[in-house]
């Protein structure tokens, strides 16, 4: 079969699956449900490898396929079909997508084993799935649009899954809103496309823009900076990312799926997919570049100092997201697309730990409280363990090749993106430090009392129900995941979803050695053909020279960080104290939440009430009620003429009477 | 010398013969008890030959007596609109209170004198005819407005319809006296050769700017406006509407409108068509004025009879649009909404009766509480009136509106158009409180009036029975129920198919082709 | 063909008041089926190039130069479409809840739906406004007799302020209606009919007063920002099934007659004021939007909603380009779908909190889990979100705006993000967050699932493939639209 | 004497009378000045008759008396029924009907 038609089956699977499931819901089992979703998602990526076959089959310069089903919309000249567009970069992505969800499916199979709304979660879950598919599949910039609002929904369903916990359901109320905003950035976009080259789909538009368009012109940037409005408010970047810090109300392997390996990295794909755009727009790109750097600071700063669990991983992700906007802003696509896939293996890694660490403290994400997890449940502090070194790029790990090879290529191109590459630098040690700083604050030393009942009596301690951000106590109908949680050791779907990423978090960096098998550049390379980079990349030596640096620069990021949390635990503290203003501006995640609140939310509230009572009532009402009350005095004045005195009366005719006749004798004049 | 008796065209003649016929009979049965009671089917009688007449005469055009009639489309509409209007009143009075004092034949003998002035009105053609119809017809009305003798009110509005009516005829006759005097002849078509003078521009301006001619169309534009209630002369309308016996106050709201505007018409757009851009800016200022004074005065009404008093001077503004405009469309369009004014106020008036009887003189619109529930054979008619008169769409009253405003904005009166537009705005407000109180407030008891101690007074005169008022089967009544039906139905009817009526109104239109485009 | 469209609801509504009123629901319910049907048959039969079809032309008053012509184009023939099916669940859902004199009620609603059907289909410019006058009068009973009084407001004051504020409109419309004949005939024969004036043409001084008469009945009808005095008293008066179906088509209406008599007839006068009018529909958009997400009571929320998008269409219409246009009928029709099962919804939620005001609510979602994916498809689509019908209209809308003015459409776009946050947070107040006590959730039952599910399904179908009306309709908008832009015809 | 002495009487009479009817609050008093108004439109009728030199005027003259005799039978009349109902004999006190 040809790779189109994989293509539909792949978007195919994961649409039934949410079908079936949520209409069969009073019917089937919650295990039968699960069973089913998990299906559904495997079966999408047994076709992304049949899509892969086909795709590989072709000849290299026409490995890109476009099919359309019918014709969505067209009026006047400006028409949109169902189609999509199968290429070498579509289908690393639909790999990574539904590799990575398989993994999730099957850690969510027992991680929501008791939760009442079981069949409810698998639905939303595959219909996210089918909607990343469809945004990455899509043909043209329209349809493009369309799975990016399908994955903003499914996100903030998802997000507010507990829906009858209030932070929760404004925790997806803010990723909704933000996310629409980047919609309407993606809306203009289509719509400067279409005004300029006349034409949507992918192959037209990139063919055309070279000829229409001259770099930097006003356009062009305009196109690609709307682009980036889109991009940076689904990648949670610089000023769009306050949403991702509170979806973290979601379910953890929703912030596994979601918060960590797909829904994110769309932003990335867009830019990597619109490269021929961002090319000609080269301000844009560097735009693009210089925030992934300035996020990548910020997060990984904020990260050191946040206590809560979940909150540390996010901002983690925000900074590693950070790293592939700076790798897709300059030129590097490969090795942002390298990088995306090694991030979604060890953070969706780290999150499920963190998940079945978190099951195992009765719900409470605050790892002040957390204390030597290490004896108590070994098999996920190693699962940790791996994470962290991947994350902070440790040699040898997945993440030391990706990351490396980003900073390399950003100082094989020099001037201003040597700057960029130091920064990206600062940013790897941060890395390390905060990654290690959850291992060394949870695993050694002596177990806390969760982790001592762990250890005595082998099975999970139950606290009461309540919210795990706020701590406050809630009524157990709120969603709590159930009576039992449950961790890794005892869960096998946990387990085999966590083996098999720790595995592949490990292993994943060889497929990318430089000078022996770059097997992702010389995948990707037809998508990126018609880029102006695409045989420009460092040598082999300078690449190696790069990663001996990661190397060094991670190893000293851990040893600090074990300075500071095991040798002497009272740095951190008497740092906070010194430190104090830093310290606070860090924790309130450098004020943004205030700062948008203050420009933006609360004049729109303000004006609302403004309208509501003011305008409203005085202007409106007032416009109708004055007009009627005139009237109606003037009725008043009418009837009180009328006084019934059949003298009044004769004087009122004398009055029209000498009135006519003055007119009349004014006239004959 | 010889003397040889003048021609007379006995056919053209007939309806005004058949209405004196009957006149004299109603006098002569009030005379004999015993057939007292035959009353009203000979007024209906009289009132049905005379129609048939003029459906006999419907196209001839001719003079008759000497000049000083004229018989032509608009005497036969309106003719017609005027003997409909007293055939209601006649049913409407059947059972009246006010009839029953002054003995049934004597009410009908001077309703009957009323409409043969009105039919002799519509075809006055000279000075003489046109004070004696005007005379002929507003007299028994000062009369029949005073019937009631049981209420005071009814008294007193007869009184001041008669004194202010006097003091208006009085300033007619004085503006005729000038008009003869400068024009110097009686019938209409010589005074517009007279004010025409030897044909010269110049005389024409001097007969024209004449102090004395304009003084003189002064005083008879005031004291027609008098009668048909236009605004600064319109103080007299409420007070009389509220207090005449109600068949009285529906008779008298139509048929004298209906009158007056034939000569209206005969007067200004035949004898006075010379100096048309003399007077027509004036009466536009009375109609705007009436406008406004009589659709903001009855926004204050509680009574339903004094705010159909005011309806009733706006709607004359409207009408005295036709006669501005001085076009052939201009008169059709009057006539029109003459005819659909003429259904709507008599099927509003009929529903006022029945109601009145059930409850006893009570015409609050508070009163009418409830009606659509308890009553919905007489609150459809008053819905379906108050929507015609208020112009909405099903009914004649927005064809006829829609007529106007066409003559209206043909002739370059556009600022009239939206003045009627405006004063149908403001005149929703209180029609559709009407309808608002009979279909949408809860039930509401009757409030009873007041009513003058008649314990003291000897009996009614004229063998008046003094027997209670209410009648609680009035609902029912047929006499009742038949017009109100009828009306609302003749409504619905010339809004939805509206040419056979615009056919009829063109009849009037073209009969004074000769003398206007 | 049509004349059987416009006068069965009627003949069906005085039927219903005649019979016994225990089959009053039954017979309106077959009335407004058979309508359906014969409209479903028109428009198999409706070839969309075609221009004006099923024409029926009877000379009706030949006095003052009125005709009775009837004919359907790409224009109206989706919104008739509109009105036949936005009527059916009205009354299945009025019928299965049960009235007080249902004749009368069935009555009022289906001479509504023949004086809309009537204003859709008249190509005569007398009879458009005399339908146009027509529509208001039985849902002035509806809301007045059968509304419910709130404090403050009774519901026959509020309905008094909403037909004498529509009257004004309409009334002023016939002055400018007959001026626009008079003024074209210029001595000639007066005729009203529409293709006959849209060709002869008016001269500009007058078009420009005579565009601000018919504008003036348009916006109020809307209704548009400056001029929806009446609407919060309106709604918080009228009875839900004749809300949702008085919202969902009379509103379209107001929108139609701009793009059937004001830009055709009056070019030179669109083209002058088109930059007001665009500010205009902004300022509906933004006023619409803000105002919805500060209220609290479920109705205004959705009427303020309808505000915003009618502000959207308006800005659409006055693009003056294809785009724009057929954005704008597009979302017209997408609007009108969707906003009659979420005013039935309203109720649904109505009766299960005792009241419907969004502060007490929360938590339905619970033991009504069908009841909560309907709603939330209806938000969905109410926020227009990209997938949804409505979204590709309000795209093809901004589309329009940005060929005309760069500015306005980026302010428009802003609208797209309120109406994200208004629709979300009705959908939370009501679904999420905890239950209270007192308030029972149960599901939607099988008897309103049937009357809703329909109208949610016609958005889905749409959302796959809206090409469905843009193909029938775009012909007939491009002729409005070249006819409107001056220098084109030029 | 020409034609302007008539008028000028005539239009004294009728302002003598419209000021009687508008300060007399006795009805029978306002009748006789109703009539006073009558009769100066019957006399400047007659002056223009005897200018013009045809008998028109006076005929018309002759109908306008006969007409004023009717109304104040008619006036005469509803006074004294009011006077049966011992209403005050006095216009200003009839002020039922206002409003």
């Amino acid at each position: 079969m040809s790779a189109a038609t994989w293509g539909w089956l792949v978007l195919l699977f994961p649409l039934l699956g949410s079908l079936l499931i949520g209409f069969s819901f009073r019917k089937i089992p919650p295990k039968v449900a699960g069973a089913v979703g998990i299906g559904a998602i495997f079966l999408a990526f047994l076709c992304g490898i049949g899509a892969l076959i086909a795709v590989q089959g072709e000849p290299s310069e026409s490995r890109h396929v476009a099919s359309s089903l019918w014709e969505y919309a067209s009026v006047g000249g400006f028409t949109i079909d169902l189609g999509i567009y199968v290429d070498p970069l579509s289908v690393f992505m639909v790999l990574v997508i539904t590799g990575v969800s398989t993994l999730i499916h099957v850690y969510s199979y027992s991680y929501m084993q008791s939760d009442e709304g079981y069949h409810r979660f698998f639905s939303y879950l595959n219909f996210f799935v089918f909607s990343m598919l469809l945004l990455v599949l899509a043909g043209n910039f329209a349809l493009l649009i369309v799975g990016w609002a399908f994955v903003g929904f499914a996100s903030y369903a998802l997000i507010s899954y507990w829906y009858r916990r209030e932070t929760a359901t404004k925790a997806g109320m803010k990723a909704f809103v933000i996310n629409v905003i980047g919609d309407i950035g993606l809306v203009l976009a289509a719509i400067l496309i279409f005004r300029e080259l006349g034409v949507v789909d992918y192959a037209a538009v990139f063919e055309k823009a070279p000829e229409v368009f001259s770099t930097n012109q006003w356009e062009v940037v305009a196109i690609c900076l709307l682009l980036l409005v889109g991009a940076f408010a689904k990648s949670a970047q610089m000023p769009f990312h306050t949403w991702l810090a509170d979806a973290m109300e979601g379910p953890t392997p929703v912030s596994a799926l979601i918060h960590a390996a797909t829904m994110v990295t769309a932003g990335v794909y867009l830019v990597a997919r619109a490269h021929p755009l961002f090319e000609l727009a080269p301000t844009a790109a560097d735009l693009a570049a210089w925030v992934g750097v300035g996020t990548l600071l910020v997060a990984g700063t904020i990260a050191i100092v946040v206590t809560d669990l979940k909150r540390i991983i996010a901002f983690s992700t925000m900074s590693q997201i950070g790293y592939m906007f700076v790798a897709v802003g300059i030129g590097a696509y490969s090795a942002g697309m390298f990088h995306l896939m090694t991030h979604a293996f060890f953070k969706a890694l780290l999150f499920m730990a963190a998940g079945s660490i978190i099951s195992a403290m009765a719900n409470r994400q605050n790892i002040d409280h957390m204390k030597g997890f290490g004896k108590a449940m070994p098999f996920t502090a190693v699962m940790l363990i791996i994470g962290a070194l991947a994350l902070s790029g440790f040699p040898g790990t997945s993440g030391w090749f990706s990351k490396d090879e980003i900073i390399d290529f950003a100082s094989f191109r020099g001037g201003m993106y040597e700057v960029m590459a130091v920064g990206m630098l600062i940013g790897a040690f941060l890395t390390a430090i905060y990654s290690f700083r959850i291992i060394f604050r949870i695993l050694p030393g002596k177990p806390c009392d969760e982790a001592q009942y762990l250890i005595d009596n082998g099975h999970v301690v139950h606290g009461e129900p309540g919210n795990p951000a706020t701590g406050e106590l809630e009524d157990t109908e709120v969603g709590y995941p159930g009576e039992e949680h449950h961790i890794a050791e005892q869960a096998p779907g946990m387990k085999i979803g966590m083996a098999v990423l720790g595995f592949l978090a490990l292993v994943g960096g060889l497929l990318q050695i430089p000078g022996v098998d770059e097997v992702i550049t010389k995948f990707l390379e037809p998508s990126f053909e018609d880029s102006i980079f695409v045989n420009s990349h460092p040598t082999v030596a300078e690449a190696w020279t790069g990663l001996g640096s990661g190397a060094l620069i991670s190893i000293v990021g851990i040893f600090t960080a074990w300075l500071l949390y095991v040798k002497k635990p009272g740095i951190p503290s008497r740092l906070e104290q010194r430190l104090q203003p830093v310290h606070s501006l860090l924790v309130n995640k450098w004020y943004f939440d205030e700062i948008i609140d203050f420009l933006i939310v609360n004049p729109v509230k303000a004006f609302g009430r403004f309208s509501n009572e003011i305008f409203e009532r005085y202007v409106i009402n007032g416009l109708t009620s004055g007009t009627v009350g005139v009237i109606r005095s003037a009725g008043g004045a009418v009837r009180d003429l009328q006084s019934g005195m059949l003298r009044g009366y004769a004087v009122l005719m004398l009055f029209g009477v000498v009135g006519l006749l003055l007119y009349f004798l004014i006239r004959s004049i | 010398m010889t003397f040889d008796s003048p021609s007379i065209d006995y056919a053209a003649l007939s309806p005004i013969i058949a209405l004196t016929a009957g006149l004299v009979v109603l006098v002569l049965v009030a005379v004999f008890d015993s057939i007292k009671r035959f009353g009203s089917p000979i007024a209906l009688l009289t009132l049905a030959v005379t129609a048939g007449c003029l459906i006999w005469q419907w196209d001839t055009n001719t003079d008759l007596v000497a000049g000083s009639l004229h018989f032509d489309g608009i005497t036969v509409t309106l003719s017609l609109l005027c003997v409909v209007s007293a055939a209601v009143a006649v049913l409407l009075s059947i059972g009246d209170p006010a009839e029953k004092q002054t003995g049934r034949s004597d009410y009908l003998a001077l309703l009957m004198g009323s409409v043969l002035g009105m039919v002799m009105l519509t075809q006055a053609n000279n000075i003489i005819t046109f004070f004696v119809a005007l005379e002929l017809l507003s007299i028994p009305l000062y009369a029949l407005c005073a019937t009631n003798l049981r209420k005071r009110d009814s008294l007193e509005s007869g009184l001041k319809y008669l004194i202010i009516g006097s003091v208006g005829s009085a300033t007619l006759l004085y503006g005729l006296a000038l008009i003869y005097g400068t024009s110097g002849a009686m019938e209409f078509p010589q005074i517009a050769a007279g004010y025409l003078g030897d044909g010269t521009p110049d005389s024409i301006n001097k007969l024209v700017g004449d102090p004395l001619t304009l003084v003189g169309i002064g005083m008879v534009t005031v004291g027609l406006a008098f009668k048909v209630s236009i605004a600064p002369f319109h103080q007299w309308t409420p007070d009389v509407y509220q207090g005449a016996p109600t068949p009285i106050t529906a008779f008298m709201a139509v048929a004298t409108k209906a009158a007056v505007f034939a000569i209206f018409i005969r007067f200004f757009l035949v004898a006075l068509i010379g100096m048309v851009d003399g007077w027509d800016v004036m009466l536009a200022a009375l109609a705007a004025f009436s406008m406004v004074v009589g659709n903001v005065g009855a926004l204050a009404q509680t009574s339903l009879k004094r705010m159909l008093g005011y309806s009733g001077i706006a709607q004359a503004g409207y009408m005295l649009c036709g006669v501005i405009v001085a076009t052939q469309d201009g008169i059709s369009a009057l006539v029109f909404y003459l005819a659909a004014y003429v259904a709507m106020n008599l099927a509003a008036f009929a529903v006022l009766v029945a109601h009145e009887r059930r409850t006893g003189f009570s015409d609050d619109i508070s009163s009418l509480r409830g009606l659509g529930r308890s009553k919905p054979l007489l609150a459809w008619p008053l819905t379906i009136a108050m929507l015609a008169l208020a112009g909405l769409p099903p009914t004649a009253g927005f064809i006829g509106k829609l007529y106007l405003i066409e003559a209206l904005v043909d002739a370059d009166w556009t600022w009239l158009g939206v003045m009627i537009a405006i004063g149908t705005m403001i005149s929703l407000v209180y029609y559709l409180r009407v309808v608002a109180a009979v279909w949408m407030s809860p039930e509401a008891e009757a409030s009873p009036t007041d009513e003058i101690d008649t314990s003291g007074l000897p009996p009614a005169v004229a063998g008046g029975s003094a027997g209670d008022f209410t009648d609680g089967q009035a609902h029912r009544r047929w006499y009742l129920v038949l017009p109100a039906v009828i009306g609302a139905a003749a409504t619905i009817f010339f809004g939805v198919v509206p040419q056979p009526l615009v056919e009829f109104a063109q009849q009037a239109g073209n009969a004074l082709s000769a003398y206007i485009s | 063909m049509l004349s059987l469209i416009i006068w069965i609801p009627l003949v069906a509504g005085l039927i219903a008041a005649m019979a016994p009123q225990r089959f009053a629901a039954w017979i309106a319910g077959s009335g407004a089926v058979a309508t359906l049907a014969l409209v479903v048959v028109v428009l198999i039969g409706f070839d969309p190039g075609g221009g004006m079809q099923y024409v029926t032309d009877v000379t009706w008053i030949p006095g003052l130069g009125v005709d009775y012509n009837l004919g359907i184009d790409g224009l109206s023939i989706f919104l008739v479409l509109l009105t036949a099916v936005a009527w059916v669940p009205a009354i299945a859902f009025t019928a299965s809840r049960g009235t007080e004199r249902p004749g009368l009620y069935f009555l009022m609603l289906l001479a509504g739906e023949t004086a809309t059907l009537g204003a859709f289909l008249s190509q005569d410019l007398l009879l458009f406004v005399l339908f146009f006058d027509l529509m208001i009068v039985p849902f002035y009973f509806l809301f007045g007799i059968f509304g419910n009084d709130r404090e403050g407001v009774t519901a026959s004051s509020a309905t008094l302020k909403m037909i004498v504020f529509t009257l004004i409109g309409s009334l002023l419309m016939l002055v400018g209606a007959i001026a626009l004949a008079v003024i074209s005939a210029d001595g000639g024969a007066l005729t009203f009919n529409m293709a006959e004036l849209t060709a002869r043409g008016l001269p500009s001084g007058s078009q420009n007063w005579i565009f601000w008469l018919f504008a003036a009945a348009f916006l109020v009808k809307m209704p548009a920002f400056p001029l929806h005095g009446w609407m919060p008293d309106a709604y918080r008066a009228a009875p839900l099934p004749a809300l949702a179906v008085f919202s969902a088509v009379l509103s379209k209406v107001g929108a139609y007659g701009f793009l059937r008599v004001v830009l055709p007839m009056m070019p030179d006068a669109t083209e002058l004021f088109q930059t007001t009018m665009l500010i205009l529909g902004l300022a509906s958009i933004i006023y619409g939007s803000v105002m919805a997400f500060t209220k609290t009571d479920l109705r205004l929320i959705l009427g303020f909603s309808s505000i915003a998008q009618l502000g959207f269409i308006t800005a659409g219409i006055f693009a003056l380009n294809t785009s724009g246009g057929e954005g704008a009928l597009l979302q017209m029709i997408n609007h009108g779908v969707i906003v009659v099962p979420a005013f039935l919804i309203v109720a649904l939620i109505a009766e299960r909190f005792g009241s419907e005001d969004i502060q007490g609510m929360g938590g339905l979602a619970k033991k009504a889990p069908v009841f909560a994916v309907v709603f939330l498809i209806v938000t969905m689509a109410t926020l227009a979100i990209p997938g949804s019908p409505n979204f590709i209209g309000e795209f093809f809308i901004v589309n329009g705006l940005f060929q005309t003015n760069v500015a306005i459409a980026i302010i428009a776009t802003s609208g797209m993000a309120f109406s994200a946050f208004y629709a979300l947070r009705m959908y939370q107040r009501t679904m999420h967050n905890p239950l209270p006590d007192g308030a029972d959730s149960r599901e939607i039952s099988v008897r309103d699932g049937l009357v809703i599910v329909p109208m949610v399904l016609i958005t889905v179908v749409l959302a796959f493939c809206p090409q469905l009306i843009i193909h029938g309709s775009e012909p007939a908008v491009d002729t409005v639209v070249a006819l409107s832009n001056v220098e084109a015809a030029k | 004497m020409d034609i302007e002495w008539y008028l000028v009487l005539s239009a004294l009479l009728f302002t003598i009378g419209f000021t009687g009817v508008l300060i007399r609050r006795n009805p029978v008093v306002i009748l006789l000045c109703l009539e006073l108004m009558l009769s100066a439109g019957a006399l400047a009728m007659l002056a223009f008759s005897r200018m013009l030199g045809d008998q028109d005027g006076q005929v018309m003259v002759l109908i306008v008396l006969v007409v004023a005799a009717c109304e104040v039978v008619v006036g005469l009349g509803i006074v004294v029924a009011m006077f049966r109902r011992r209403l005050p004999l006095d216009v200003d006190d009839m002020k039922e009907l206002k409003g």
